[in-house]
């Protein structure tokens, strides 16, 4: 098991090196920060000395040489706009999405694994069908058209809710609820999918000839088995979920990576967009390594 | 058990289409779903050539024309956009660029995340490490770096935005087909192919890719929807499809801003994409089954038994 | 109507399809009693299960539909009672074991927690239902009993699987057992001792057993009266004895008729030159030794059979010797070249002249090719007959060949039954006009009758076309009607070799001794005199 | 119909609702569009750092009156003069603290613009002194004397956007600004919001807005949302679309101007026919009160009417399709090839409803025979387009663009748009490089005049470009709030001008 880990963590190094230098080169082809940075009619002095302070003057090769140096010292550079360091400014954004994307996801897989197991069992019949349609509804709506209109309903209209931004629990509520809608269809159809196949195995009739209740024999005995693609898909959701939610967060003023890194990669902040895309990449890395830990400890055949 | 295969005479003498008709007709969404999705191939198909003049004709003093007035012709009968053009030609042309993005896309990334997959798969250990390595880092790269990198190096364009979001698919693809491949060459009848001498690509082709595909199509009618709520992100960023381009994506997305005074704008677009993703994936949950021999017997069955 | 403890009567179920209603069961009547063991005998596809899963009401509806009938359990109609009042006999009362082990137990938790859970589902306290399990766990034979519960499915042998899932069975001492194929999947030896264990299980708690099975060999060894299935009827109804003495309906002479074990035992003729010969095969997994020391002569128009239990490494000799598997060290000469050390292109001249049966034709025939793509293949691999014509006919004659009708080119495995599908694997292997065909297990799957049928078509493909056999199998009485010469593997080592009527005759190892003694006859008179002469189990 | 009514429903309820935040209180909140990335004086001239800070933690030397027409007042100076030679000498006023307890004095200004200049960091202030050498003398504490080389007649109007920081401050970005303003920082949350508290020890006169909250979000409807549900009182920049209460949503012009810039050298708009043609085929009219909101005004200047030397005698060109016809006619007649491509270059959320903006126009082009097409592009690739070199093309492009000048003087457009070397320029013309260079050394009356004649020239003599629109801002403001914003409301959001009713 350690060493699965182990080999896994080296092999996520590389590929996290890889993927440093392509976004360090990629992103550099898309234009002059300086040009952005400075209003239309600054003088050419003017952007010459705001590369010549970011060493963006310097030839491409020795600009990542000379990052890849500060690098190894866990130094990200400074953020081309904010004058802070990237990493803090990356991190200080991390600690919101993290939470939202943990939240979220849990109460996904939650409802996603309660509401698909149920139709699965209950398949062809109403419930199957109304789970089906509401979930691929749910998943196909543009997220920002829910999200404000959920702002005029809950918050304006009825003021249950605030509009926007972050503070108290409450202020989590419509985020949670924008983001959940579409992993949520997505995965209710892999859930009900696994769950269709998983109950017609033969331990379910094992099961039923043990006087096992349907409960029991839908939630204990056949989900765990339906959980390996499930698992796979989650996996695959969180991922986009740990690169932050863009429109969510742009929508309720929610001060998260996602916001984060479409600004900067606007505004070409290369190195802010370089962090955070570490710092993502990490977060997607190790949620891979648990996933390779969920699949063993959910299914001891694959332990070793 | 009981073999019911053998258990009666085998298959009528109908040819195969007729026997898959008949099959769609018994479930009726399924049979909906085929219908819509016939419809709006068409409208991509004819659509701009058809409604192209109409649907681009501007009138600033009449937009923003409420739905269901069929004074100013039916075209107007889904309302106006925010330039006065007829918002059911619009929904009706941009159809194509849609599927084609869409379509595009999916198709793209079906190719190549299958095709490594398959390569991943089926090839040694060292091999299968560096695709899977490949995958992740494309995984991690963010999506919206790449719309931005391929916009402003390669221009905004429809052939492009299908690059963009078909890259951020690979993954799914080449996942899923390792997995199944790694599943299926332990599968006796690939054993079999090898004993008779069969090679490679023999194998790849005969026996493991036909038995990858449904699964890969499962997801592909997913991962439509995906496409084209990802492209109307896009746009909602301002790095997406533009204007003089047309999609159900960039629809929703302009629509936007009038939500309150112009609910029309954005909702009839987001309604095409929901009823294109449910109609998709209605027919391939049918298509699961139907062209699954050990699955039919439910769609069979449904025709006789309940109800 | 009897006052028997469970009373199938009457039943009728079909199963709907869209084409057409099929009667799966057709006015089944049985009954069974405490202490009594009843056996329900019948081929694949006879309906026997039906009914049985009818009382434990784990028949799958829709499709299935009850049509008539009753099943009455201590006098109430068990398709009459609540859902929920069914399920609490279910496992008290009336327990099921089932003939795969391996998929019928739930593979993601421990064997213990499965056992366990036999006696919580019935509201009963868990520290009293793990002393239970601890208990039965080691009645039916399991090592270490405490570590036992800790373990899942996929750690056991087959033969623990079924002990363990006899110990679940009677966790609640259940009025009635029903074994639905108990001993299909395992070795001649294991059989016998599953079987012996249940009979003792059956007299410390006199319960009532009903046995489906489709070995004559089993009912002759157990039964206290047998039912024998076809076509979803029951055909006839009696004592073992009588039965397979005065078999009334044609339908049970033939099965009776099919059973292996009784044609004469050929001989080998030697002088045709030698074709494989395989020196020192060795083959580990880790730790496990797969092959060791293999080493065999196969002559031109000879069948070898080699003969072993799982894990004996008979499989892996045949993978390794097709390059399936790569072997440690060792070689293996086909007309004195070697195959394990042959380049690619060589090695694909050679795949024409050997070819392999395999033992599951549901798995090795892939199932969305029709039975013309299959027969063909080689051909395109190999770039034979590009006449399309030449083909169709070529198939045509093939499938004649095998038994089967030239029509059946354009259809698909799944719509033939287990015994055609093997047949068309097997015109598949004779398209390439091989010199050497493996049989690994070929028909240890299939029914008895078919069996024979398969058995049959081999034996005369020998004789009129030379080929020669390499036939890996564990039924003892298949190997006696084909084989010339016999090897016995155990442990990946030959233990024994001969020709077959030695071997039968005369077995000199220990291991082929107890091979020979687990073998069940169908002669229920034969049995018993072997349990009387306490050679049986 | 349902959201319509719920929309509704919302303002209904929005009147009843106690508000959350804004109680009966002096703390208001105000929600912008955009993050600020620096709360950094010497960069308040950028307009979202300068909504925050200019004039509210940090004052410049003198300011220009955006509500009378006072034209440029004494902020940190009390007066000023031209000592000749291109000196300007400033007093300042006495008894300012900063923030930071210490005194204002010369010194100061002079450490202030040295940040500006300094290489140490990238000031954006610098560019209105580009090709200007400033020499400071501090004279007393409370004198300092500005040389500029060449003479700069508009110095004092400059001063208006130069902030005044304490010696001490670093040459480097700050994130805790010190200014003599009412307010101080007091919070900053990355991401969340700024908190500015009124200080007691303020030289002028204490304003009565005692803490204001800054949030940001950049969807608009949120913003309108959010002063309609009480969680903000202001909300600057909302769309047309949104602003639909007469009693909280306030429209003023806002300084921008639209404008399509054409490369005059470029075929075939190089023939000035073609020009006139582009400028008869839009029907500028049909654009205010559709996509454009009602009170935007028709250009006839790179700058608002406000500006000094500002044109009256100007008028937009009328829509004539039938002209512009003819106009490609003969020019087609003399060898221009008329079908070349045109190629309109937008950028997205450049202003709102930018991009039916755009397709407007395109068609309207299209109509009278032009060959157009639109082509819509984020910020970084706009700026390929809109600053020179100018990318190659087969035909030409017309890069669609919003210019910005509250400052009250053509100079800080002029020469940028028009002038042979200007950067976003599409004109080479002697005479007008002429007048912009003269203008720009003139004062008074005689500068007002010399920069009308360059409004004149470009705009009816070599139709320079195609100019629309200037533009209006749309801000809600909560009813218990007295404010009404302005022209300036774009780059500044004085605190002080708020009251309460």
């Amino acid at each position: 098991m350690f060493k699965l880990i182990g080999q896994r963590a080296i092999a996520s190094l590389l590929s996290l090196l890889g993927l440093m230098v392509l976004v360090f080169f990629l992103s550099r082809l898309t234009g002059d920060p300086a040009v952005l940075f400075l209003p239309i009619d600054a003088t050419e002095e003017m952007k010459a000395n705001f590369r010549a302070l970011h060493g963006l003057d310097a030839p491409l090769l020795e600009q990542f040489a000379r990052y890849v140096l500060d690098l190894l010292q866990f130094d990200f550079g400074e953020s081309l706009r904010k004058a802070r360091p990237a990493i803090d400014v990356v991190m200080e954004a991390y600690a919101w999405t993290l939470p939202l994307a943990l939240i979220t996801l849990s109460l996904v897989i939650v409802a996603a694994i309660v509401l698909g197991s149920l139709a699965a069992f209950n398949v062809g019949g109403f419930f199957d069908r109304l789970v089906s349609i509401v979930s691929l509804i749910g998943a196909s709506a543009p997220d920002f058209w829910i999200a404000i209109v959920a702002i005029v309903i809950f918050a304006i209209n009825l003021g249950w809710l605030p509009t926007s931004g972050v503070g108290t629990p409450l202020h989590w509520v419509l985020p949670v609820a924008v983001l959940f809608i579409r992993p949520f269809g997505l995965i209710v159809q892999v859930v009900r999918g696994s769950m269709l196949s998983a109950l017609s195995a033969a331990y379910v009739k094992t099961a039923r000839a043990k006087g096992v209740k349907n409960l029991p024999i839908i939630f204990v005995h056949t989900l765990r088995n339906a959980m390996l693609p499930v698992i796979t898909v989650i996996g695959d959701q969180a991922a986009a979920m740990l690169n932050g939610a863009v429109i969510v967060e742009t929508i309720f003023g929610f001060p998260g990576i996602g916001k984060l890194m479409i600004d900067s990669i606007l505004q070409r902040d290369f190195n802010v967009v370089l962090a955070a895309i570490m710092v993502t990449a990490i977060a997607i890395f190790i949620m891979n390594i648990l996933i390779d830990i969920a699949y063993g400890v959910l299914d001891p055949r694959i332990r070793n | 058990m009981t073999d019911l295969s053998l258990a009666k005479p085998p298959r009528s003498e109908k040819s195969a289409a007729a026997t898959l008709l008949s099959m769609l007709w018994r479930d009726k969404l399924a049979f909906v779903s085929a219908i819509v999705l016939l419809l709006i191939i068409l409208c991509a198909m004819l659509g701009p050539s058809l409604l192209g003049e109409l649907a681009s004709h501007q009138n600033l003093r009449g937009r923003n024309s409420p739905p269901f007035d069929l004074a100013k012709g039916w075209a107007f009968v889904l309302g106006g956009d925010s330039l006065g053009r007829p918002m059911l030609a619009r929904l009706i042309v941009a159809a194509r660029s849609t599927m084609l993005v869409a379509a595009g896309a999916v198709a793209f990334a079906l190719f190549v995340g299958a095709t490594l997959g398959l390569v991943a798969g089926y090839l040694g250990k060292n091999t299968s490490q560096v695709i899977m390595r490949l995958a992740d880092v494309i995984m991690s790269f963010p999506s919206l770096l790449l719309a931005v990198v391929v916009l402003y190096v390669l221009g905004p364009s429809i052939p492009n935005m299908i690059l963009v979001l078909a890259i951020t698919r690979i993954p799914i693809y080449l996942r899923t087909t390792r997995a199944e491949v790694l599943e299926v060459r332990e599968r006796m009848f690939v054993q079999a192919a090898i004993v008779m001498g069969a090679s490679h690509w023999r194998i790849i082709a005969r026996h493991v890719l036909p038995v990858v595909t449904p699964t890969l199509v499962t997801i592909a009618t997913l991962d439509f929807a995906f496409v084209m709520l990802a492209e109307s992100s896009l746009s909602f960023l301002g790095i997406g499809i533009q204007p003089p381009d047309i999609t159900w994506g960039l629809m929703v997305s302009q629509g936007r801003p009038y939500l309150s005074n112009a609910w029309w704008l954005a909702l009839w677009p987001g309604v095409c994409i929901v009823i294109t993703t449910l109609a998709l994936n209605l027919l391939s949950n049918w298509m699961r089954i139907a062209l699954d021999p050990a699955q039919r017997w439910r769609l069979e069955a449904r025709s006789t038994s309940d109800e | 109507m009897s006052n028997a403890l469970l009373e199938v009567h009457n039943l009728s179920v079909d199963f709907h399809t869209a084409r057409g209603t099929v009667h799966a069961v057709r006015h089944v009547s049985w009954s069974v009693n405490r202490g009594e063991t009843l056996a329900i005998l019948g081929e694949s596809g006879s309906g026997k299960s039906v009914s049985a899963n009818a009382v434990m009401n784990i028949l799958d509806r829709p499709p299935a539909q009850i049509v008539s009938g009753e099943i009455f359990y201590d006098g109430q109609d068990l398709l009459k009672v609540s859902y929920e009042t069914h399920r609490a006999l279910n496992g008290k009362k009336i327990a099921m074991i089932f003939q795969d082990p391996l998929s019928h137990l739930n593979p993601v938790y421990t064997v213990g927690w499965q056992i366990v859970e036999m006696m919580t589902a019935h509201g009963r306290p868990a520290d009293a239902a793990r002393a239970r399990a601890l208990e039965l766990i080691a009645r039916v034979g399991i090592p270490d009993p405490e570590a036992a519960l800790h373990k899942y499915p996929h750690q056991f042998s087959g033969g623990q699987r079924q002990r363990l899932m006899i110990a679940m069975a009677l966790m609640l001492k259940p009025d009635i057992l029903i074994a639905d194929e108990p001993t299909t999947a395992l070795d001649v030896t294991i059989q016998a001792e599953v079987l012996a264990l249940l009979k003792e299980l059956q007299a410390e708690t006199g319960m009532g057993l009903v046995l489906i099975t489709h070995d004559l060999g089993v009912v002759a060894e157990i039964a206290d009266r047998v039912v024998v299935m076809s076509k979803g009827e029951i055909v006839e109804a009696g004592t073992p004895r009588g039965v397979y003495h005065n078999a009334q309906h044609p339908y049970t002479r033939q099965l009776i008729g099919a059973a292996p074990g009784k044609g004469e035992i050929r001989v080998l003729d030697s002088a045709e030159p030698v074709l494989l010969e395989t020196r020192k095969l060795c083959k580990t997994y880790g730790k496990f030794t797969a092959l060791h020391d293999v080493s065999l002569t196969l002559h031109r128009g000879q069948s070898l059979a080699v003969v072993g239990e799982s894990g004996s490494g008979k499989s892996t000799l045949a993978r390794a010797i097709l390059r399936l598997e790569k072997a440690d060290s060792g070689e293996a000469l086909w007309k004195g070249r070697d195959l394990i050390a042959m380049k690619p292109g060589e090695l694909l001249g050679v795949r024409r002249e050997i070819q392999m049966v395999f033992q599951d034709p549901t798995q090795s025939l892939n199932p969305r090719m029709s039975v013309y793509q299959l027969i063909s293949e080689g051909w395109d691999i190999h770039r034979l007959m590009p006449d399309r014509a030449a083909r169709q006919a070529k198939v045509a004659a093939l499938l004649e060949q095998v038994g089967l009708a030239p029509e059946h080119a354009q259809r698909y495995p799944h719509q033939f039954s287990g015994g055609q599908r093997q047949r068309i694997a097997i015109a598949r292997a004779l398209a390439l006009e091989p010199e050497l065909i493996i049989c690994d297990e070929a028909v240890s799957a299939l029914d008895v009758s078919i069996q024979a049928q398969v058995i049959a078509l081999l034996d005369d493909l020998r004789k009129r076309l030379g080929i020669s056999f390499l036939f890996i199998a564990h039924d003892l009485g298949v190997v006696r009607d084909f084989a010339d010469t016999v090897i016995v593997m155990k442990s990946g080592e030959i233990v024994e070799r001969g020709p077959t009527g030695d071997i039968f005759a005369a077995p000199q190892h220990p291991y082929t001794q107890r091979l020979l003694a687990a073998n069940l006859d169908p002669d229920p008179d034969i049995q018993a005199q072997r349990r009387s002469a306490g050679m049986g189990p | 119909m349902t959201i319509k009514h719920i929309l509704v429903g919302a303002l209904v309820a929005s009147t009843t609702m106690v508000p959350a935040m804004a109680q009966d209180n002096t703390d208001i909140t105000v929600v912008l569009s955009e993050e600020l990335d620096l709360v950094e004086p010497c960069m308040a001239t950028r307009s979202n750092i300068g909504r925050v800070i200019l004039q509210n933690i940090s004052e410049t030397l003198t300011e220009l009156d955006v509500r009378g027409d006072k034209g440029l007042m004494p902020r940190l100076a009390d007066s000023w003069e031209d000592k000749g030679d291109g000196t300007w000498q400033f007093k300042l006023h006495p008894g300012v603290t900063f923030s930071d307890g210490t005194a204002l004095d010369a010194a100061d200004v002079k450490h202030s613009f040295d940040r500006v200049f300094s290489d140490q960091m990238t000031c954006e202030s610098a560019r209105y002194f580009a090709d200007t050498a400033l020499t400071f003398t501090v004279v007393d504490d409370l004198t300092v004397d500005v040389k500029a080389e060449p003479a700069q007649p508009i110095l004092p109007l400059l001063m208006s956007l130069v902030t005044i920081v304490p010696s001490e401050t670093p040459m480097e970005f700050v994130r805790q600004p010190v200014g003599t303003g009412p307010y101080e920082m007091t919070e900053w949350t990355a991401g969340q919001q700024i908190v500015l508290t009124r200080r007691d020890s303020y030289w002028g006169a204490q304003p009565e807005v005692t803490k204001a909250t800054y949030l940001f979000r950049s969807e608009p409807a949120v913003r309108a949302g959010m002063v309609a549900a009480g969680e903000a009182d202001i909300a600057p920049q909302i769309t047309a679309e949104v602003a639909d209460n007469k009693a909280t949503d306030f429209s003023y012009l806002n300084s921008e101007t639209v404008y399509l810039r054409i490369d005059n050298a470029d075929a075939p708009t190089s023939d000035i026919r073609v020009r006139k043609a582009l400028n008869a085929a839009i029907e500028r009219e049909a654009f205010i009160g559709t996509v454009l909101p009602d009170g935007t005004e028709l250009a006839v200047a790179m700058t608002p009417p406000t500006t000094l030397g500002w044109n009256p005698d100007l008028s937009p060109p009328a829509y004539d399709p039938e002209l512009a016809k003819t106009l490609l006619a003969e020019a087609k007649a003399d060898g221009v090839d008329v079908s070349l491509p045109i190629e309109i270059v937008a950028r997205t959320e450049n202003f709102p409803n930018v991009t039916e903006v755009s397709e407007a126009l395109v068609q309207m082009f299209n109509e009278v025979g032009f060959n157009a097409t639109l082509r819509m592009v984020e910020v970084a690739e706009h700026e390929q387009y809109y600053s020179k070199p100018y990318p190659e093309s087969e035909g030409t492009r017309l890069v669609l663009a919003q210019h910005d000048n509250s400052r009250g003087d053509p100079a800080f457009s002029m020469f940028f748009k028009y002038a042979s070397q200007g950067t976003q320029s599409g004109v080479n013309d002697p005479k007008v490089d002429d007048l912009i260079a003269r203008a720009s050394a003139a004062t008074g009356e005689e500068r007002a005049a010399l920069w009308s004649e360059l409004f004149a020239y470009v705009h009816d003599e070599i139709v320079a470009d195609v100019l629309l629109f200037h533009m209006v801002g749309l801000s809600r403001v909560s009813e218990r709030l007295d404010f009404t914003p302005t022209i300036a409301t774009n780059q500044q959001l004085q605190l002080a001008e708020i009251g309460f009713k």
